[in-house]
């Protein structure tokens, strides 16, 4: 990692972690144990998936934590969100509970794609959120939609949604900011840029030394901020949303941070120098934070260790649950496919043998 | 109202009573406001209904896609042109892959509607003549309409506003100003529904199987047949997913010969699917092989006597179906 | 070299051999050079063959294919990694409107490979499960291969490479490190021609046609037949487009009963075609309908229940085919 | 059209008229003739479309000749060409010759595409033309494509392509540009800004003064070219080209200019405001140009009415060698299609009905 971005990152902290002046003790509280509610499901699911209980992909958000909980918690109840793979921070905020993680993970009946989908692929506009799909960069046209679609319902709404820094080298992104743009759509696109698109540098995909840069291209508002401070994270997106509730249009907010864990629960990284992971160790997000809590008085230690409990005993409870449950119906992965849902599907039966009706 | 009408301006009208009925109802693309559209399908529209609900986006058919699907999300009904069906090629990731899944994914239905002109005939080369509709067909979760009359276009067009999943409304451009097909159309609200196909013509002894630009070509080669006292009974599909597996087996088990004639190229075409539901559903009562007239496996030409050259026409069709009919 | 190797590990040295042969091939995807590839499938490569033939992308299969025609045009041989095969979805119309057309258009050859891990049955869900091998099918100006055996994998993938025109091949991720298929491998050059399907067990009752990873329980289902005293004949298609519609004809004019099977869904899949060719060519041998064995017209689910109802399998096979063998 | 952009283009003018000053007055007589040429080959095919000769579209350049006259005519030899629909200008100076328009438009026999493809859909990388396909954008990676095979293949070769404003909102455009950054690929971009894309204004397509200002998002170099003033963009593009031949990464060039018809033949362009038809009609580039000629007396008036009256005749011998030639024969549109050309496609045969083998 070069020099000068080291020094501007350690001049960012210091920022992050002054904000939050407009927050009440017990949302600064309230914040820190979804930060630790993220990581601890996060644990948990690891767990789950070396027992083999989890198949397929798991994709950690581990040190990226403050990216998906300050800025969900930036948002009011009417805004709509679009979390990416490492976002199960944002959902929690926004009301998922542990107990869907566990079920959408381990396939089981009763989980919210009903063992069809899996990872944070679920949602619902009910719920203010909108899940990906695998296809990196598509949520950007989506929610760029969905922020003209509460304007004309005069919903005062804002559409916020993520993506990687390897994301923004797709062309959904670039159309879907353009559209936003010239529209001046309430929407705020968020650049975790976690230095690493799977095993690819960020320098191997942008020659640019802040992706919010590319905000240039369709002349909009930019920002950068220190991803592993919860309350700068916070702020810049509350600051951002703002802006396009406004009407000010999209809003491009890069925050740094780094990737903690391999692409997914698989890959242990090994492409990442030693010398990177142990700058960023050092920064780990939900440290700083308690670190902050801790010298600002806002808590004591005793305060941080009961939140803890409470996401652990939340924890124990949902996975019970989850574990409990049966896998789905296996018939059901056919239905859905409409409305109508035409039961269908099935194959032909082969047709009895009859003599031609002419022959 | 009581004068014949085109079939442009038959989707004309569809859209403009789904536009007054139901304000959830609005539409995006390129140039379909100010300009109202290379075609002049939304001619007026923007002057009607405002440019919130008339949307000229810049050139982003993944994009205006995308942004359609996340409308569609919130409640809303949005109706995306392509200008011309062959740049549908661009949105095909966020069609097939975002609109086409969420419902079964999670419940989220798409209730979308991308519009365009399709198929060729009018020396628009390469890439302004294709019909797309088996990229379309192939992917579960998506419907597929293909009107072939004036009736049907308005009725489609409605029903496809109206449905609840994504459809894919391919409008020929072959017969957007046709003088033959002008029709006049009923002074209430219809709608066709969507998954139903249409007998044209009622016939005993080969049952041509078609959609589209593709049927007037039919009825000429039935008529013609007619007088060689051959009996051809005429199937338009008009919707192409899901198909009307029903009307299928019952025109094959009525004729025992089955002629399928699509404007599509043909390996892989939608000739082959109907040739299995056929062999699935009624081979006891063929009388002969399912066979189809269809564009050869190349794009379509620019060149006047080479596009004649590629597109199935009467001829065509005649020349196979009197040699099924002799069988 | 005497050892068995596994599917993937042919890919791989077809890749490498191709590499060494003709500087003109190089590689370029996400992630196939530092890390060699989700799956390794390049593992090594970059190490021997430099960052300029081994090229790590940023995320844009659009681009990556784009770029792949461009370098495919200045008379380079690129061969292009979709990282899991759904992501082909991206890149649609650089495939099927600049790279399958541009021959025909103005005589210039595009001789790009496009390969990725396709198919089911690792719980990959719905994202990274896909069998798009219609989409493309459909396109006249492409290739398509499936290899469903390790000696084919590699005669394949040197083919694909050495072809003049565009090809998508598709390797079967299932297959990609299943002991049962491991092979020795020839020790010379050898290729696997593009259009030939091969008959991987003889038969006189029954044909059982089909292609990729679908080929396995063809052929217990064929073995299972055998000790029923029903013969079944196992035709492995490998190459989609072009089919061998001489080796479909051959075997259906052979056994007159046909069940085609493949794991992409059923509306508009591979078996349609194949139908309607065996109308066309055999159908006064046919004993019965030509029938097929397919996955359902929906996503391909996560959960393992899900994805083992979905999926084609043995005893599907064998059940279907005991049905039409009965007829 | 704002006051403020007006006054931007006439300064750009003069610096536009002003260069041009390491070219010979052979070269300056050179470029005068492929711009007449361009426009008078335009106007018969033009006349040609209002007799029935030519069908579908027919796109015309008038107004932006200098652009493609300009930028082709700083390539080197081994440099790439990808023309977009209205670089008739930049093929001829590539050496294509107005008979291949006039069959190509008329799609007869001998024509580059033998009728298959329409309008500028033609050349070939042995003659450094790599034609569009319609779809747009699709151009920007594919000659990254070119650009990284030249460099490979140590041809010390520069790409060139060309799209409209429109074009510019396209996937494609990001996915290219982002792969030739970076890998520091000699690639030009020009934006042919003409302030229209079809009937959308430049406004309505982004929220920028300057396109160029895309090249941003990409960390590469950009300019501004007067695009009326041949001199101005032969020079611009030759600065670009050559910073992208020193390997300096991909360059995007806009051309500031004005679409003089409409987007097609068919189209009166009746949506552009009438101040702004006037204004620009005073700055043809043609005639800019041969003011320049005159007044720096690098020729007479007698010395362009030859050149006019070159450019005449040879359309003239062209135009009857074309509408002399038949059309292709129909079954030709089915050859080619694979290098192979399987003879095929023919519809199969319908079987003659015989007995069943065993029934
Ligand atoms: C269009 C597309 N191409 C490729 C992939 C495969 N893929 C999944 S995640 C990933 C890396 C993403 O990197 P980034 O956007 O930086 O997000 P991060 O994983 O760092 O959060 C890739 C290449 C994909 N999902 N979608
Ligand atoms: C992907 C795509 N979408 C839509 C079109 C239809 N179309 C052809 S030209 C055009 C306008 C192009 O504008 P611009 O890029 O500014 O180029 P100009 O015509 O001004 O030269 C449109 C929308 C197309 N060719 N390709
Ligand atoms: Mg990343
Ligand atoms: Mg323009």
């Amino acid at each position: 990692m070069p020099k000068t971005r080291r020094r501007r990152t350690t001049k960012k902290k210091t920022a992050a972690q002054a904000g939050g002046a407009a927050l009440t003790r017990a949302q600064l509280l309230d914040l820190y144990y979804y930060l630790r509610l993220n990581r601890l499901v996060e644990e948990r699911l690891s767990a789950l998936y070396r027992q083999g209980k989890v198949q397929g992909g798991l994709y950690s958000s581990r040190g990226q934590e403050a990216i998906s909980v300050g800025s969900a918690y930036a948002l009011a109840p009417q805004d709509v969100l679009a979390p990416m793979i490492r976002n199960l921070g944002s959902m929690l905020v926004r009301g998922v509970k542990p107990v869907e993680f566990f079920l959408q993970y381990m396939q089981q009946e009763g989980s919210p794609c009903k063992g069809r989908d899996t990872s944070l692929h679920f949602g619902g506009i009910e719920r203010g959120l909108v899940p990906p799909i695998s296809h990196l960069g598509t949520l950007v046209p989506v929610m760029a939609g969905v922020a003209l679609a509460g304007r004309m319902q005069a919903k005062n709404l804002v559409a916020l949604t993520y993506l990687g820094d390897g994301a923004t080298s797709t062309g959904d992104f670039h159309e879907g900011l353009g559209i936003a743009s010239v529209m001046r759509l309430p929407l705020v696109v968020l650049i975790e840029n976690n230095r690493w698109a799977y095993s690819t540098s960020v320098a191997a995909q942008s020659l640019l030394t802040d992706l919010a840069d590319k905000a240039r291209a369709y002349g909009i508002p930019q920002g950068v901020v220190d991803g592993n401070g919860v309350l700068a994270v916070y702020e810049a997106t509350a600051r951002a949303v703002e802006l396009a509730r406004r009407g000010q249009g999209p809003v491009l907010l890069e925050c740094k941070t780094m990737r903690m864990r391999g692409h997914s629960e698989h890959d242990d990284a090994w492409y990442v120098p030693e010398e990177e992971k142990h700058f960023w160790e050092k920064r780990d997000p939900i440290r700083l934070y308690e670190k902050h809590l801790l010298r600002s008085a806002v808590a004591q230690e005793a305060d941080l260790k009961e939140i803890d409990a409470r996401c652990l005993s939340e924890i124990e409870k949902d996975l019970a649950v989850a574990e409990a449950a049966p896998f789905p119906r296996p018939e059901s992965c056919v239905e859905d496919v409409y409305a109508s849902s035409r039961s269908e599907q099935e194959d032909e039966p082969v047709p009895a043998p009859r003599a031609a009706r002419r022959r | 109202m009581a004068e014949p009408v085109t079939y442009l301006e038959a989707i004309r009208q569809g859209l403009w009573e789904e536009m007054e009925r139901d304000e959830r109802v609005f539409m995006l693309g390129e140039d379909i406001g100010v300009y109202g559209g290379a075609f002049k399908v939304t001619k007026g529209f923007l002057e009607r209904f405002g440019k919130d609900r008339v949307i000229d986006t810049p050139i982003a058919e993944s994009g205006i896609v995308g942004a359609a699907i996340g409308a569609s999300l919130m409640g809303m009904r949005p109706v995306a042109e392509m200008q011309f069906i062959d740049f549908i090629a661009c949105a095909f990731n966020q069609i097939t892959n975002f609109a086409a899944k969420s419902r079964w994914r999670y419940g989220a239905g798409v209730p979308i509607v991308i519009r365009g002109p399709s198929g060729g005939g009018v020396r628009g080369g390469p890439f302004h003549s294709q019909n797309p509709e088996m990229y379309y067909v192939h992917t579960p979760g998506l419907k597929v309409v293909a009107p072939g009359t004036t009736h049907d276009a308005k009725g489609l067009i409605k029903a496809a506003i109206r449905d609840e999943d994504p459809v894919i409304y391919l409008e020929h451009k072959y017969l957007y100003r046709l003088p033959r097909i002008k029709e006049v159309l009923p002074e209430e609200d219809y709608v066709v529904p969507i998954g139903k196909a249409a007998v044209r013509r009622q016939g005993a002894d080969i049952s041509l199987i078609t959609y589209g630009a593709m049927q007037l070509h039919c009825l000429d080669a039935a008529e013609a047949l007619d007088k060689e006292g051959v009996s051809a009974e005429v199937v338009d599909l008009r919707t192409l997913l899901p198909l009307d597996a029903d009307a299928i087996e019952a025109t094959a088990k009525k004729t025992g010969k089955v002629l399928i004639v699509h404007e599509d190229t043909r390996t892989g075409g939608v000739a082959g699917e109907i040739t299995a539901l056929i062999n699935e559903r009624a081979f006891e009562y063929l009388d002969g092989p399912v066979l189809r007239v269809t564009s050869p496996d190349a794009p379509v030409p620019y060149s006047a006597p080479l596009e004649d050259y590629f597109l199935p026409n009467a001829a065509k069709v005649l020349d196979a179906a009197r040699k099924l009919a002799a069988y």
